[in-house]
């Protein structure tokens, strides 16, 4: 192992520490330059972009060099902290540079004086996030994970409560964190069972014990508790609608991109890594659960009427596709088809990658559409196309790849877990056999809605006529912002043209978790993507894009050769109807509707319709989580009652608190004598 | 001459003047003078046992050993910032005419008295004297809690009194007990109550005498360590007295019931072959974590609220030690320590809030960042500290004695979880509102005393990442002494 | 590659140009046959095109570079389906490029795009247009996803080619699940290439119109893209059809004579077809909206039922 | 002489306190209260004389005549004072009626008994026998603080139950040490006053001595 910062032996790790450390000073200089707003925003967020940037180029070479460690003199005394840089955590630390990069940058034009929070504080919450996300991967024992785990949480919550005079917000705020601990302390409890009692906290130690069935699964279902109600698995999602809209979005941006995918690292850290046997239901709980998030989620997403929470959703129903990847995997991994489980890591994996872009992309555009026209709801906005091109068509991308869609990131990750699916015969359980068709069958379901969702969140935003008119002098994205979406925009476009690339990238990650990886397959196929063989399947997005381009080029080469290009520009037609208001488009109601019809049991919906009488009808629709009834209310109003029973307890008369230490003296007086 | 003299001497002596002198204008001033020299004292005292290894004093009457030389020099040292930070609050209270020269005058001579005598329970080697100073330690604080002399801080006095009177009776009973185990095994004229003496017999003494002594000793001390269904009396005197009062009441006092609890439990374990009494520490140590928790999703007054979760804390502490084994009882002194640092910061801050807001109804004090970031700030984070948010040492402890539960006593952790979730979800949701959103306060005349505040945090900070090697080399010790 | 690989594709590619306006009209004259109407030339969409491209287009003002660009897109899209989908030979160097999935995402990238384009003016029955279409895609994409996996269950493969080879050249073999893909799959394409009863070409009756109601405000150049994209789409999911479930005659890697004979079968193949979908067309009503996810969900579900008989009988 | 009926004398004493302490429980008056308090401790005094005179132990002429000062002479009189100034005379309805304390005493004494047997069968001191009796009593004590309304009889019961201990710690151990008795004594003295204190301010706040006023902190 590598002494820690020695120069003679200076590794990535090193590398991965400076820029933590520098990401924490620049957050200190916030704190200094407290309402010096200028500063923060030209100065030290350009500079923290600077430093992802560093981040990404390390992580890149670190993915394919041998696992590093090193011991940092903190911590507790019989455990200090322990870092450990292997290909998995180099792998998210990619994604982290990657994404923050172009968030860092976004952020530095998009914060605006006087918003709650000073912004100086603001820096130094965002870079403590980030500093401490890159230590969460990079954690070998359970207790330095856990603080900068917490640390984390800590950190977004005072984002998300940035601009806290709202109550809205300090409700989400609230509702976040107290999810966010009760997962941490069931992750607390999942790693109080993996250390078995040695009183040793190191990862390292944790792969050496050999858990009964019975506690291994305990540790594994604390684990999916843990980590799922950060990730936003159902049931424990409902923080994630709250807080991202609360969040200023470039730090939506990156909790969606980044949060919810460190969150998935954990499953990944302990699901494949530390647990040692597995066992085959865990796959197909996770499975489960990954599949109904995501059907929830997608669903739930199409009938948003405001954009942050269609986005969030959104991203509740990705984290859920990649929640099903890690399922199949796990249960290949069960039954020793080690191909086939990186076959299906790798899917998910990708899936990761591919989102982060896209969602921080997406989540920045509506940043930008936010500051320019001070309008979060769908229905107060349209035909910002025309206003704003430097925002709509970077997004219009991110909505291409979002909806899965070739030839974009999103469209790779489903293909290759199709294939997983697709290729899933030979399992031991016939039922097994049975249930991964339906899965793949509802995955491809769930595909097809986001581009419904997708379809709807840009056509409501960008097309159409404005539904108000101050939407007229809209402006556009500044310098800053529109580098930040262009450097999500390359991400998203490299990740659809280069998946060989990616996956080679992918591969060692694949092989430390489930001891098998697709580069080999990969390597001597050149232009095309094939997961197994020719004959099996095989996808080349390059040539695929250079068709469409081609064909479109010929196509109008010839039309304006052999016809002409002259046109005309009058008024719309519309079947001859003349007077035609903005107010006659779909609103984002009227889109979502069919889905509301057709997934009724979904939603918890109150409808007011007008009668024929009203003198100004109105009809008002407002869809909720049912999840908030039949889960979160009857805890908390179970916890009411108890309480109040206990209040009963304290009437204030001395007797009966006298009463209390003699029957407690007889009782226990009573328990010793022998 | 041995610097235990002062650390006894300086505050008896402070009493006694104060008494004389306390209403004057400058007895503030004087009173953080004693306390400072206490304090100093108990450095020295605290070098020495470094340097020298644990030392008997005057006849054996008092033992100095790495358990109690750190909670010495944490009692000291929490009285410090507590009468530093009792300098303008008490002006402020002076000013509301809540107190008059007199009562200044008592309230100084008492917070002196107070400290001498929790430092006489920690330092004396004899059980009977442990015995009398926390029931002299009870009497200065009913004082001090009655000082405002409203019904309300009468009647929690008196119920203060009374409850915690019959529990130290108890525990004088489990005394005798001791002390006839201990004649059985030594004769009528060599027998003692000097602890170091009987930890040498422990293994003689007889197991049916121990027995009941150490359920009278819990029940006893525990009346005062605030265990469910004992704690009746703690969130009343906590509420009435004056903060400062409530911040040594909740930061010290607990802990030299606790540590009087301690000792016993060694000779207990010593005595008998079952583990009694860590499964009676462990069965109260669940009971006060859950009741408590539940308690605290119901409360509306600040002071109240933040009792119960001493009231929670130290049933932790004591499920801690129940378990026993190195690592829990590692956690439980931790836990001990950033406890008590912790949660009189909370109360410093709060004492603030409750002086801008004139009340202690949580739904009328709204916005502290807006009037003053740092009672805000301070606020927040200081109960982010106590719910267990890394990097804060409460954190360190929890995850100890969590991840040590869940092996060691799988039954547990469901409460324990409950516990904690419950009392996170209370306190979160009657704080946020207290420290953002618009405000309904009014600054005031004397700057508040904040450096004690953050002096506290960042000990507590620096406890949660990096413990220094000597502080963990009593841990350890102190750990091993306590053995099970 | 092989310069016979290379013709066969080109063929393929200039065969669909060529011939999805011709079926087209096949269609449209028996339909007209079949309701007792004075039946169009079989030439008519040509003439059309031919019309539509020399008219000057008239563009609404508000319509954005997105509106411009979508026919073009969707045009492209529908000439690459079917270049990588088997229809007179198997050996199609562009089909490795893209394999049965990639297929369905193409189709939904055309859809995506009209339906942006329909929305792009923001006139009422635009936007309603989009909304419809993408209530049809929803349900139609997958299914036919899933009519595919049958297929590629049965041959371990998701390349088109790869699964129009093992159909055709394994002996005669009757895979059940076939029958269940195959009522899927003519539930799918008549919902996707908006044929009665789902929707009505050729009718501009407000309340009941989806694909006429995205294409209202195109006209001249656009317009004639999407007519031509539209019955490429039509041939497309045909030679598709064909393909998968009569795979017998489509020629396979260097094998001219077999290419040459692969034509006239391919003409055979196609006017049944084209007879049997205006049969279907005159014979079923128009149904309301509301009814087409009942319509396609049933789709759905026969395909999802086709893949567990598959299991089930443990076939691949 | 005197040394020969030592042991049964002891237990003729110990058999008087808890007799007195049945007594108190069942009385209503106040004054007779403080008067069959002040018996007790007489009582307690003799007991611990007559332990010094057998077993050569002047600790415990010490720790008697401490008892003598404190609870036969000043505290009754305090009290006394204390009821004259603000002539509390009755103290009539209790929260448990008479018959029924008795009978739960009796269990205690039952259980008192129980617990004490093994303790003082190996117990080789003059009077190991009347542990029982001194846990009885303090359990006993105990109840009547629990069932007395008005602070008087509430502190006299906390009285007493010092009684029983001191009469432990007499009879079982012949004496703590010395400087741990002193520190009781010297404890016992300032709570009595602080007591003292309290019931004139409570007087003056809620102008009785009951304490059903003092119920204001609780949950509600």
């Amino acid at each position: 192992m590598t002494p820690f910062l020695h120069p003679a032996t200076w590794v990535h790790l090193d590398w991965v520490l400076v820029v933590v450390v520098a990401w924490l000073l620049i957050g200190l200089l916030g704190v200094l330059a407290l309402r010096r707003f200028r500063f923060v925003a030209i100065v030290l967020f350009p500079i923290g972009a600077f430093f992802s940037l560093l981040l990404l180029g390390v992580s890149l070479s670190a993915v394919f060099s041998a696992p590093e460690t090193a011991i940092l003199p903190l911590g507790l005394p019989q455990l200090p902290f322990h870092l450990r840089l292997d290909s998995l955590s180099a792998f998210f630390l990619l994604l982290i540079g990657g994404v923050s990069a172009g968030v860092s940058t976004f952020a530095a034009g998009y914060f605006r004086q006087g918003e709650g929070t000073p912004p100086g504080l603001i820096c130094l919450e965002y870079h403590v996030f980030l500093a401490s996300i890159a230590l969460v991967v990079m954690a070998d024992d359970a207790y330095l994970f856990m603080v900068v785990w917490e640390t984390m949480a800590l950190s977004s919550f005072f984002l998300v409560m940035a601009n806290h005079r709202i109550p809205e917000i300090r409700n989400a705020g609230y509702l976040y964190m107290l999810v966010a601990h009760i997962g941490a302390l069931g992750i607390l409890l999942c790693f109080g069972l993996l250390q078995a009692n040695t009183g040793d906290y190191t990862f390292a130690n944790m792969r050496q014990q050999h858990l009964t069935p019975f506690w291994g699964s305990v540790a594994f279902v604390l684990a999916i508790f843990g980590f799922g109600a950060k990730a936003g698995l159902l049931p424990l999602h409902a923080w994630l609608p709250e807080a991202h809209p609360a969040a200023p979005s470039p730090f939506s941006a990156l909790m969606s991109g980044v949060m919810l995918k460190i969150a998935l690292y954990g499953i990944l850290r302990v699901s494949f890594d530390l647990l040692q046997e597995h066992i085959w239901w865990w796959g197909v709980l996770l499975m489960g659960v990954g599949l109904a998030t995501a059907l929830f989620g997608v669903v739930f997403s199409t009938v948003q009427v405001e954009m942050k929470r269609l986005l969030a959703y959104s991203s509740i129903e990705n984290i859920g596709l990649i929640c099903a990847g890690f399922g199949l995997s796990l249960l290949f991994l069960a039954y020793g088809m080690k191909a086939l489980s990186a076959l299906a890591l790798t899917a998910a994996m990708y899936h990761m990658l591919a989102h982060a872009f896209f969602k921080s992309l997406l989540f920045c555009s509506t940043g930008a559409v936010m500051h320019a026209t001070g309008e979060r709801s769908l229905g107060k906005l349209g035909g910002l196309m025309r206003y704003m091109p430097w925002v709509a068509w970077p997004t219009l991308i991110g909505v291409l790849a979002c909806a899965g869609l070739p030839p974009f990131g999103g469209f790779i990750a489903e293909w290759l877990l199709l294939q997983s699916f697709l290729f899933t015969t030979g399992l031991p359980s016939s039922f097994l056999d049975m249930l991964v068709p339906v899965m793949a069958a509802l995955i491809a379901l769930i595909a097809a809605l986001s581009g419904y969702t997708m379809v709807k969140y840009f056509g409501v935003i960008f097309l159409g006529q404005p539904r108000e008119e101050n939407l007229a002098h809209a402006h556009d994205a500044g310098p800053w912002e529109r580098m930040g979406m262009m450097w999500l925009v390359v991400g998203c476009v490299v990740l659809g043209l280069f998946p060989n690339q990616i996956i080679a990238l992918i591969d060692p990650a694949t092989q430390l978790l489930a001891g098998a990886g697709l580069a080999h397959t990969l390597a001597d196929s050149g232009w095309l993507l094939v997961p197994v063989s020719v004959e099996r399947a095989s996808y080349a997005p390059a040539i695929f894009l250079l068709g469409v381009l081609a064909s479109i080029g010929l196509a109008f080469l010839l039309v304006r050769k052999l016809y002409h290009g002259r046109m005309r520009r009058v008024p719309p037609w519309d079947c001859g109807y003349p007077w035609q208001t903005a107010r006659m488009q779909d609103t984002a109601e009227g889109f979502g509707q069919p889905i509301r019809q057709i997934f009724e049991p979904f939603f918890r919906m109150q409808r007011q319709l007008p009668s024929a009488f009203d003198a100004q009808p109105s009809y008002k629709v407002t869809v909720e989580d049912p999840l908030w009834y039949w889960l979160y209310l009857p805890i908390a109003r179970l916890v009411e009652r108890v309480s109040r029973i206990v209040g009963l307890l304290q009437q204030g008369r001395i007797a009966v608190y006298l009463m209390y230490s003699f029957i407690t003296l007889i009782v226990v007086l009573l328990a010793v004598k022998r | 001459m041995n610097p235990l003299l002062f650390v006894l001497g300086v505050p008896l002596l402070g009493g006694v003047v104060l008494a004389l002198t306390g209403h004057r204008g400058y007895a503030r001033d004087v009173n953080v003078g004693f306390s400072l020299l206490t304090f100093l004292a108990s450095c020295v005292l605290t070098a020495q046992v470094i340097n020298n290894g644990p030392q008997l004093l005057w006849h054996d009457q008092f033992y100095i050993d790495p358990l109690n030389v750190f909670l010495v020099t944490l009692t000291a040292f929490v009285s410090l910032t507590t009468a530093i930070f009792s300098r303008p609050y008490m002006r402020i209270e002076q000013d509301h005419g809540k107190m008059t020269p007199p009562r200044m005058r008592l309230y100084h001579s008492m917070y002196q008295l107070f400290s001498f005598t929790m430092l006489l329970g920690f330092t004396t080697n004899n059980l009977g004297i442990i015995w009398v100073a926390m029931e002299a330690a009870t009497l200065t604080t009913v004082l001090l809690v009655s000082v405002y002399r409203t019904t309300a801080s009468l009647e929690a006095a008196w119920k203060y009194f009374i409850l915690c009177g019959v529990g130290i009776a108890q525990a004088l009973f489990g005394t005798i007990l001791l002390y006839m185990a201990a004649e059985k095994v030594l004769g009528p004229e060599h027998a003692t109550l000097l602890w170091t003496n009987l930890n040498d017999i422990k293994g003689q003494l007889d197991p049916t005498i121990i027995t009941l002594a150490f359920v009278f000793l819990l029940i006893g001390y525990g009346t005062k360590i605030g265990m469910v269904p004992l704690h009746s009396w703690l969130p009343d005197a906590h509420a009435e007295g004056p903060t400062p009062v409530s911040a040594v009441l909740s930061g010290l006092l607990l802990n030299v019931a606790m540590y009087a609890v301690l000792r016993c439990k060694v000779l207990t374990d010593g005595a008998l072959e079952s583990n009694m009494a860590g499964q009676l520490m462990m069965g109260f140590g669940l009971l006060s974590v859950t009741v408590a928790a539940f308690f605290l999703s119901r409360q509306k007054d600040v002071k109240r609220m933040f009792s119960y979760s001493s009231i929670e804390h130290m049933g932790m502490i004591t499920f801690a030690f129940g378990m026993g084994g190195p690592v829990a009882n590692f956690a439980g002194l931790l836990h001990m320590t950033v406890h008590s640092l912790v949660k009189s910061a909370i109360f410093f801050t709060v004492g603030h809030a409750t002086q801008k807001a004139g009340t202690q109804v949580m739904s009328e004090i709204r916005g502290l960042i807006k009037v003053n970031p740092n009672v805000g700030w301070g606020l927040m984070l200081s109960v982010m500290a106590i719910l267990g948010m890394p990097p804060f040492g409460v954190f360190a402890s929890e995850f100890l004695i969590l991840t040590t539960a869940m092996r060691q006593q799988p039954w547990a952790a469901p409460f324990l979880f409950l516990g904690l979730g419950i009392a996170f979800a209370s306190i979160l949701v009657r704080v946020l509102p207290m420290v953002f959103g618009d405000t309904t306060l009014k600054p005031l005349a004397h700057p508040p005393a904040l450096i004690p505040v953050f002096v506290h945090l960042a000990l507590a900070l620096v406890l949660g990442l990096f413990i220094p090697p000597y502080l963990n080399g009593w841990y350890v010790q102190a750990a091993s002494m306590l053995g099970g | 590659m092989s310069w016979l690989g290379a013709f066969s594709q080109l063929l393929a590619l200039v065969m669909a140009l060529v011939m999805a306006p011709l079926l087209t009209g096949w269609v449209n004259q028996w339909r007209a046959r079949l309701q007792n109407k004075s039946a169009p030339g079989l030439l008519q969409p040509y003439r059309m095109l031919h019309k539509l491209f020399n008219k000057e287009s008239v563009m609404a003002e508000r319509a954005s570079a997105l509106y411009r660009t979508a026919p073009y897109i969707i045009f492209s899209c529908m000439l690459l389906a079917c270049a990588i989908i088997p229809t007179l030979s198997t050996d199609l160097p562009l089909s490795p490029a893209a394999d049965a999935i990639a297929l369905v995402g193409l189709f939904a990238l055309a859809r995506v795009f009209i339906s942006l384009a329909a929305m792009d003016v923001g006139t009422a029955f635009g936007t309603l247009g989009a909304r419809r279409e993408m209530l049809v895609g929803f349900l139609a994409e997958p299914a036919l996803l899933m009519v595919l996996f049958c297929a590629s269950m049965i041959t371990r493969s998701t390349s088109l080619t790869a699964i129009v080879e093992t159909l055709a050249h394994r002996e005669l073999a009757i895979y059940p699940s076939f029958l269940l893909a195959g009522v899927a799959f003519t539930m799918v394409s008549l919902a996707e290439n908006a044929r009665v009863p789902v929707d009505n070409p050729d009718t501009h009756l407000e309340l009941t119109m989806i694909h006429e109601s995205m294409i209202l405000e195109y006209s001249a150049r656009h317009l004639a893209l999407l007519e031509w994209a539209a019955s490429l789409k039509l041939f497309a999911y045909s030679c598709a059809g064909l393909a998968i479930f009569f795979p017998w005659g489509v020629a396979e890697a260097n094998s001219p004579l077999a290419l040459l004979l692969a034509l006239p079968v391919l003409m055979v193949k196609l006017a049944i077809g084209g007879f049997l979908l205006a049969l279907v067309e005159t014979l079923s009503a128009k149904m309301r909206i509301f009814r087409v996810p009942e319509f396609l969900g049933t789709a759905f579900l026969l395909a999802v039922l086709g893949l567990l008989v598959n299991v089930l009988l443990g076939v691949g | 002489m005197i040394a020969k009926f030592a042991p049964q004398l002891i237990n003729l004493f110990a058999t008087l306190i808890l007799l007195l302490s049945f007594a108190m429980i069942s009385q209503r008056r106040i004054v007779t209260l403080i008067n069959l308090f002040m018996i007790q401790g007489a009582a307690l005094v003799a007991a611990s004389f007559l332990l010094g005179y057998v077993t050569h132990q002047p600790d415990l002429y010490v720790s008697g005549a401490l008892t003598l000062v404190l609870k036969v002479i000043f505290i009754p009189w305090m009290l006394h004072r204390v009821i004259r100034k603000l002539n509390v005379r009755w103290d009539v309805e209790t929260l448990l009626n008479v018959p029924t304390t008795m009978l739960v005493g009796i269990g205690l004494v039952i259980l008192a008994f129980s617990l004490a047997l093994p303790v003082s069968r190996l117990s080789d001191a003059l009077a190991g026998g009347s542990l029982g009796i001194a846990l009885a009593c303090i359990l006993l004590s105990f109840m009547m603080m629990i069932t007395r309304s008005k602070a008087v009889p509430q502190v006299i019961g906390f009285l007493s139950m010092e009684n029983g201990l001191i009469f432990a710690a007499t009879a079982v151990t012949s004496g703590m040490p010395m400087i741990v008795e002193f520190g009781i004594a010297l404890d016992v003295l300032v709570g009595v006053l602080i007591l003292g204190v309290f019931m004139f301010q409570i007087c003056e706040k809620f102008d009785t001595l009951d304490i059903h006023n003092l119920e204001a902190l609780k949950e509600d």
